[in-house]
């Protein structure tokens, strides 16, 4: 044995050795094998791709890249996006998972752009994340664009030169729950709210209660619950609120933690008590069904999936899609969809030539761009034109017996000014100061 | 002999690392920057682990020094690295401190699932403290060198020096610490405490000391990891983290300090290589590497490297 | 007779209502041999406990060179310079035999201050030195660089002895230290542990089962039962005693024909 | 007083949640010192095939209770495969190993096995609620408690006294006994220890798996559900004491009550709730509420 063990270390070791080679020295040598003539662009792509996140966010922004590259290097996307790829050029994308510590997901984003020389990175889902990797991207100068992360801090805490954000910020989310809630339900007099306990649980609470106390100072807050993040059991929650007078309840859960939660309280009728409002509640519906509860009010974080405006595109996008992964496309694919097309637009405004433009050239171009893609249009308007803003829209579900499928009624729409600070204003602040200059 | 041939193969190894920083692209100098300051944790826990202590809750000084740094940062405008190194590991050496008069009465598993326990309560305290940005953490200011402010490369590479630098006095000290009475008590410790109680030695202030140790080098990795990464959260404090030192510890095995840092680089290698390979399977290397290494290599990599002495230096103060 | 090193007055230990010693009073000269008797649960080995701090008397004092040491742990004990063996020799089995000697004599040349352990060099020469001396005195040299755990029984005992003696004890307590030899080596080990006793003029008290060893090594017996001293003299005397045999050693056909060997 | 109520059932519904998730994990440290991180897995797998079992059986218009059959023996089914396999491909090769090593064993186990997951299931989430909603609910006042729930505090109730009763009164339950009370004279009574550990391992993967079949219809099956349950069990059994049964229903218990007397009073704190009775508990006892520190002889 003890022969045979040494033997075994031995070639373990010798395993390691080369594995230690390997990872720090042969993946890049691999990376430029992949990488064709500089005639193709080079894409990183970071999301969930393992853990809890992945199913609701990760996967479905992934599909919507891979359809959406595809679609492009065909040049098959309606015009103006008709150009083959980036202006005419391949684009070839690396997909990384976006699971780990702060520190690996960093380590990776350095990986792509040095390693990899990925020309842009799309991704992110964690606003964590995105904000460790902010001042990265700036100081490699790598382009990047974030397509689902929701905190309003990164462009808030300094202006960047390099990071974009196509999709709008989670603040507009909320304050339009709110104007919705408000719209549908004048008779409410007291809310309670649900959302797990971190950052984006605590910011969608802070943004729904503030504007709620803005547009109506009366209607009071009951209970507040912060379960810990995917705590799965919510029996002490849902008795909580069966207690509760309120008739409303805000939840910024979504998938996994969102359908647990439908499942228990359905099975105690607590929405038999209080309308549910769930602002991401879009995401679950395919898989909730019949499940979420009829007259849920429900968000899309943005015009997006039922609640895109129908059109040319948005018909288009959605049939490549569910023609794919039989499933429709939900808010991740469209942000991550809507986001591509900004780069490719900004990266074609920018292409002189056969040369590939600098990220400084496509970062000028980027700059307060505004176009028509399949959840409407979108605007980069904030944030020193990084930050897009779009209208949102809010709408009530109901489950078609007949057509066998969800379907999302009396859907209101907000302009993009009504639920977005203006330039220049940090959210928080605005929301505390009233709203100010909110043009609905 | 054999001492004079490791001091010079450890130097030589040290002096390539640092050379290494002048060729190799800024990816891989980071990777090893953050390679090398999670190694000062290993090496913490492979102080407690010779005398058959294995804490679940490393994150804790790891996070406290990142926190430490970040907020000094932020609060003083202090933006030394070598300071800031300082304050994150004596603050997370002045906590270890405090807990070690509670965790030094505690042994085995309950010592393990003690300081997991403290580590998710800190976890929790700052994943509830909103102005922190909760979940989302916040970023940690640029570091300066003794009045330099380097950028881009020329940052990555300073650095990476003063980690070197760190690891290797870290190493030195650990090092005279293991053939100190103190140091060379863990085995005796692990072996039979009522022996050493009666030879007029108290074990748990033995003990009180290794953690002390441990927390000090702990806290020094994270608020190095936190300088490297610009960004720190609750998750550094999170039980995988710990899991994670925990896993590298066990590559390294408990033999002597340079595997500390030569383990954590090939973890970090393997994970990086993991994940630009299988981006969705990622774990099941990781397992199976370590699961090898538990049945093949026993004694860690660090018998691969120092095989002639190690088992006595395993078992030898 | 010199001033006693130690005096115990008056010593009891309940467990619940478990008597385990009661009414002890026994004081002991400096390097005096004393060989305590008496079956199992006689209370031995509580005496010895309480002595070094492993439990604490439920009443009574024990003084030690004229210090109150009763109910101080056992650290604190063994640093005054009371030491002990164990009926189980506790050893570091994953050590070699010199160096289990190495770290008692080094624990007991260490401060034992947070910092100061962690600046005294482990193989000082000091230690080294009296590690090396001591496997000499006890005659295991030849084990130097064996690991402990595979070390025959009679050598454990040696070696737990040994690294007792490491910290210059001025008393030290054996508990039963022939326990698990056999019979033909047993006078033999007893030998070596004595002479090397005596060469660093420890005063010793020792449990013993074995009557012959106790009379050839002892030269004082203290005889326990029920947990406390029913006669306490020369080992005639006590081996004489009526109570002692009816009780403990049982009735012997040599009788205890004065047989005290010189010391 | 209606709060005192909800407090009461909520606590006893989490509580018994919590019990079945840690009893398997409980039986396995307290037989053979493996603090098994793949606990993780076992309950991951148990949901998932609950899942798969239903998505199966259900919206056939198949009587349901043969549906909650369904669910629960295949999930157990899996656990023993799973629990059959690791013992035997594994732990066999690193029995006697340092306490440690053995977790991170374990850890390394757990590891593979969530990939084993994706590629078995994908990534994607598996919905299982057929079984919750069809099992209905009862007005208490104004409380409304779902029928799943009480049957979750049934089973676990049963599982208590079934455990209670296997190690009392069977033969298999003293062997158990004898290894748990003292490992090498057990051996020296020759009782096959080897025999005791798998038998033990593949009783605790079980129990695993059952914990996840019972939970999936509560939850949305999905990647990484076994992460949170680990350390919930690990406290559990740590506040109740290292492999005792009873422990483990104590620190059940106590955090369940714990946690809703906190949800409906002070819900700000329920983050820290676990591990602050933990850490209580261990201060003042070290090995937790049923386990004893014995004193070493010398």
């Amino acid at each position: 044995m003890l022969n045979r063990g040494s033997a075994l270390g031995g070639v373990l070791g010798s395993f390691w050795v080369l594995v230690s080679w390997f990872g720090v020295a042969t993946t890049p040598a691999q990376a430029q094998k992949a990488s064709p003539p500089a005639a193709s662009v080079k894409l990183g792509i970071v999301s969930f791709l393992t853990g809890p996140a992945a199913s609701p966010f990760g996967i479905p922004g992934r599909n919507g890249a891979e359809i959406m590259i595809e679609a492009m290097n065909g040049g098959k996307v309606p015009a103006p996006f008709n150009k083959v790829g980036f202006g005419g050029s391949n684009i070839e994308a690396k997909y990384i998972d976006e699971t780990g510590s702060a520190a690996n997901v960093v380590t990776e984003f350095r990986n792509l752009v040095q390693r990899d020389q990925v020309d842009a990175v799309i991704g992110y889902v964690s606003s964590g994340n995105c904000l460790a990797v902010t001042p990265l991207a700036e100081e490699l100068k790598a382009l990047t664009v974030f397509y689902d992360c929701g905190t309003p801090r990164i462009f808030e805490e300094k202006p960047r030169s390099y990071v974009f954000r196509v999709s709008p910020h989670a603040t507009m989310d909320n304050v339009a729950a709110a104007r919705y809630l408000l719209a549908k339900k004048q008779d409410v007099t007291s809310y309670s709210g649900i959302n797990q306990n971190y950052a984006w649980g605590q910011d969608s609470w802070r943004d729904f209660a503030g504007a709620m106390q803005v547009l109506a100072p009366k209607v009071t807050v009951d209970k507040t619950l912060f379960p810990k993040l995917f705590a799965g059991e919510y029996g002490a929650e849902v008795s909580t609120l069966l207690t509760s007078k309120s008739q409303v309840l805000h939840t910024s859960f979504y998938d996994g933690d969102l359908e647990a939660f439908i499942y228990q309280e359905q099975a105690r009728a607590l929405d038999k008590r209080m309308t549910i409002i769930a602002t991401t509640g879009e995401a679950a519906i395919w898989r909730l069904r019949d499940k979420m509860p009829n007259g849920s009010l429900i968000g899309a974080r943005g015009p997006n999936g039922p609640l895109a405006p129908d059109s040319e595109f948005n018909r288009w996008f959605q049939k490549i899609y569910s023609d794919r992964y039989n499933i429709p496309p939900t808010y991740p694919a469209y942000q991550m969809a809507m986001s591509l097309l900004g780069l490719k637009l900004a990266y074609e405004k920018a292409k002189k030539g056969d040369a590939k433009p600098t990220s400084d050239e496509v970062a000028a171009a980027f700059k307060g761009i505004e176009f028509e893609g399949p959840s409407g249009s979108v605007k980069l308007a904030i944030g020193d034109g990084h930050q897009g803003i779009s209208e949102t829209a809010y709408g009530t579900y109901r489950f078609n017996k007949e057509k066998n499928e969800p379907e999302i009624v009396d859907v209101m729409r907000f302009p993009a000014e009504c639920v977005n600070p203006p330039a220049g204003i940090n959210a928080d602040d605005w929301i505390k100061e009233g709203m100010k200059g909110a043009k609905c | 002999m054999a001492k004079q041939g490791r001091i010079a193969a450890s130097s030589a190894l040290l002096a390539a690392a640092a050379v290494a920083a002048l060729v190799l692209p800024g990816w891989m100098i980071s990777l090893a920057t953050i390679a090398f300051a999670n190694g000062l944790v290993v090496l913490g826990l492979i102080v407690l682990w010779r005398a058959g202590l294995v804490s679940f809750g490393q994150a804790l000084y790891y996070c406290i020094g990142a926190y430490a740094v970040a907020l000094v940062g932020r609060w003083t405008g202090m933006t030394d690295a070598l300071v800031l190194a300082l304050i994150g590991g004596g603050s997370a050496g002045l906590v270890a401190f405090g807990v070690g008069f509670l965790l030094a009465r505690y042994r085995e598993i309950f010592f393990a699932m003690l300081s997991l326990a403290l580590s998710m309560i800190l976890y929790g305290l700052l994943v509830k403290t909103e102005s922190l940005g909760s979940t989302d953490g916040f970023s940690v200011i640029a570091p300066t060198f003794f009045g330099y402010a380097p950028h881009q490369q020329a940052l990555l590479v300073a650095l990476y020096w003063l980690v070197l630098a760190i690891c290797a006095v870290a190493a030195l000290l650990v090092g005279a610490y293991f053939r100190s009475v103190g140091g060379a008590l863990a085995i005796p410790l692990r072996d039979n405490e009522i022996r050493v109680e009666f030879l007029g030695m108290s074990a748990s202030r033995l003990i009180h000391t290794k953690l002390v140790i441990s927390g000090l080098l702990g806290g020094m990795g994270g608020a190095l990891a936190a300088l490297a990464v610009g960004h720190v959260d609750p998750n550094m404090s999170y039980w995988t983290t710990s899991g994670e030192f925990v896993f590298i510890t066990i590559l390294a095995g408990a033999g002597s300090v340079v595997p500390a840092f030569v383990g954590s680089l090939a973890f970090e290698s393997v994970r990086s290589f993991a994940f630009a390979m299988l981006p969705q399977l990622w774990q099941m290397l990781l397992g199976s590497v370590l699961l090898l290494t538990i049945l093949f290599l026993p004694q860690g990599l660090g018998s691969l490297i120092m095989r002639p002495r190690w088992r006595r230096d395993a078992e030898a103060p | 007779m010199s001033a006693p090193i130690l005096s115990v007055r008056d010593l009891g230990k309940r467990f619940g209502s478990m008597v385990a010693a009661r009414d002890i009073t026994v004081s002991v000269p400096a390097h005096q041999t004393v060989g305590v008797i008496g079956s199992n649960g006689a209370g031995k080995t509580t005496f010895i406990n309480m002595i070094t701090g492993h439990l604490r008397p439920t009443r009574g004092t024990i003084d030690f060179e004229g210090r109150d040491i009763t109910g101080l742990p056992s650290r604190r004990i063994t640093a005054m310079g009371v030491s002990r063996s164990f009926q189980v020799p506790q050893i570091f089995p994953s050590l070699t035999v010199f160096e289990n000697m190495c770290a008692a004599a080094a624990i007991c040349r260490a401060p034992k201050n947070f910092l100061g352990h962690v600046r005294t060099p482990f193989r000082s020469r000091e230690s080294v030195a009296e590690a090396d001396t001591l496997l000499e005195l006890f005659q295991i040299a030849r084990y130097r660089d064996t690991l402990a755990v595979t070390l025959p029984q009679g050598v454990r005992k040696l070696l737990d002895i040994g690294m007792a003696v490491a910290g210059a004890p001025r008393l030290l307590l054996l508990d039963e230290p022939t326990s698990g030899i056999s019979i033909e080596e047993k006078f033999n080990l007893m030998q070596v542990i004595m002479s090397a006793l005596r060469h660093r003029k420890i005063t010793v008290l020792f449990v013993e089962h074995d009557m012959e060893i106790v009379e050839r090594f002892a030269q004082r017996v203290l005889a326990f039962y029920d947990g406390t001293v029913i006669a306490d003299g020369t080992p005639a005397e006590t081996l004489a005693d009526a109570r002692v045999q009816a009780l403990i050693s049982g009735p012997r056909a040599r009788g205890a024909s004065g047989a005290v060997v010189h010391v | 007083m209606l709060t005192a109520f909800a407090i009461l059932v909520d606590g006893l519904v989490y509580a018994a949640y919590l019990f079945i998730v840690a009893i398997g994990l409980t039986l396995i440290f307290g037989v053979m010192k493996i603090l098994n991180v793949a606990h993780g897995s076992f309950y991951t797998f148990g949901a998932y095939g609950a899942a798969t079992a239903v998505g199966i059986y259900f919206d056939r218009g198949l009587p349901d209770a043969g549906g909650f059959l369904l669910m629960v023996l295949f999930a157990m089914t899996l656990g023993l495969a799973l629990g059959l396999i690791l013992e035997r491909g594994i732990m066999r090769l690193v029995y006697g190993k340092d306490e440690v090593v053995m977790v991170l064993v374990t850890y390394a186990a757990f590891l593979i096995l969530e990939d084993i997951v994706i590629l078995v299931w994908g990534p994607g989430s598996y919905a299982t609620y057929q079984p919750l909603l069809a099992a209905g609910n009862i007005e208490v006042g104004e409380l409304i408690l779902s029928n799943y729930d009480l049957g979750l505090i049934m089973v676990a109730a049963l599982l208590a006294a079934a455990s209670y009763w296997a190690l009392k009164f069977t033969r298999y339950g003293r062997l158990l006994t004898a290894v748990i009370f003292d490992r090498e004279t057990a051996a020296a009574f020759g009782i096959n220890v080897k025999v005791v550990y798998t038998v033990t391992f593949v009783i605790g993967a079980v129990l695993g798996a059952l914990g996840g079949a019972i939970m999936a219809p509560k939850i949305a099956v999905t990647l990484g559900i076994g992460v949170e349950v680990i350390v919930l069990a690990f406290a559990v059994v740590a506040i109740g004491g290292m492999g005792s049964i009873e422990g483990a229903l104590a620190g059940a218990l106590i955090v369940g009550i714990c946690r809703a007397a906190a949800v409906h009073l002070v819900p700000q704190v329920e983050l820290f709730v676990i591990y602050g009775v933990m850490a209580l508990v261990l201060l003042i006892r070290p090995y937790g509420l049923f386990v004893r520190a014995q004193p070493r002889k010398i």
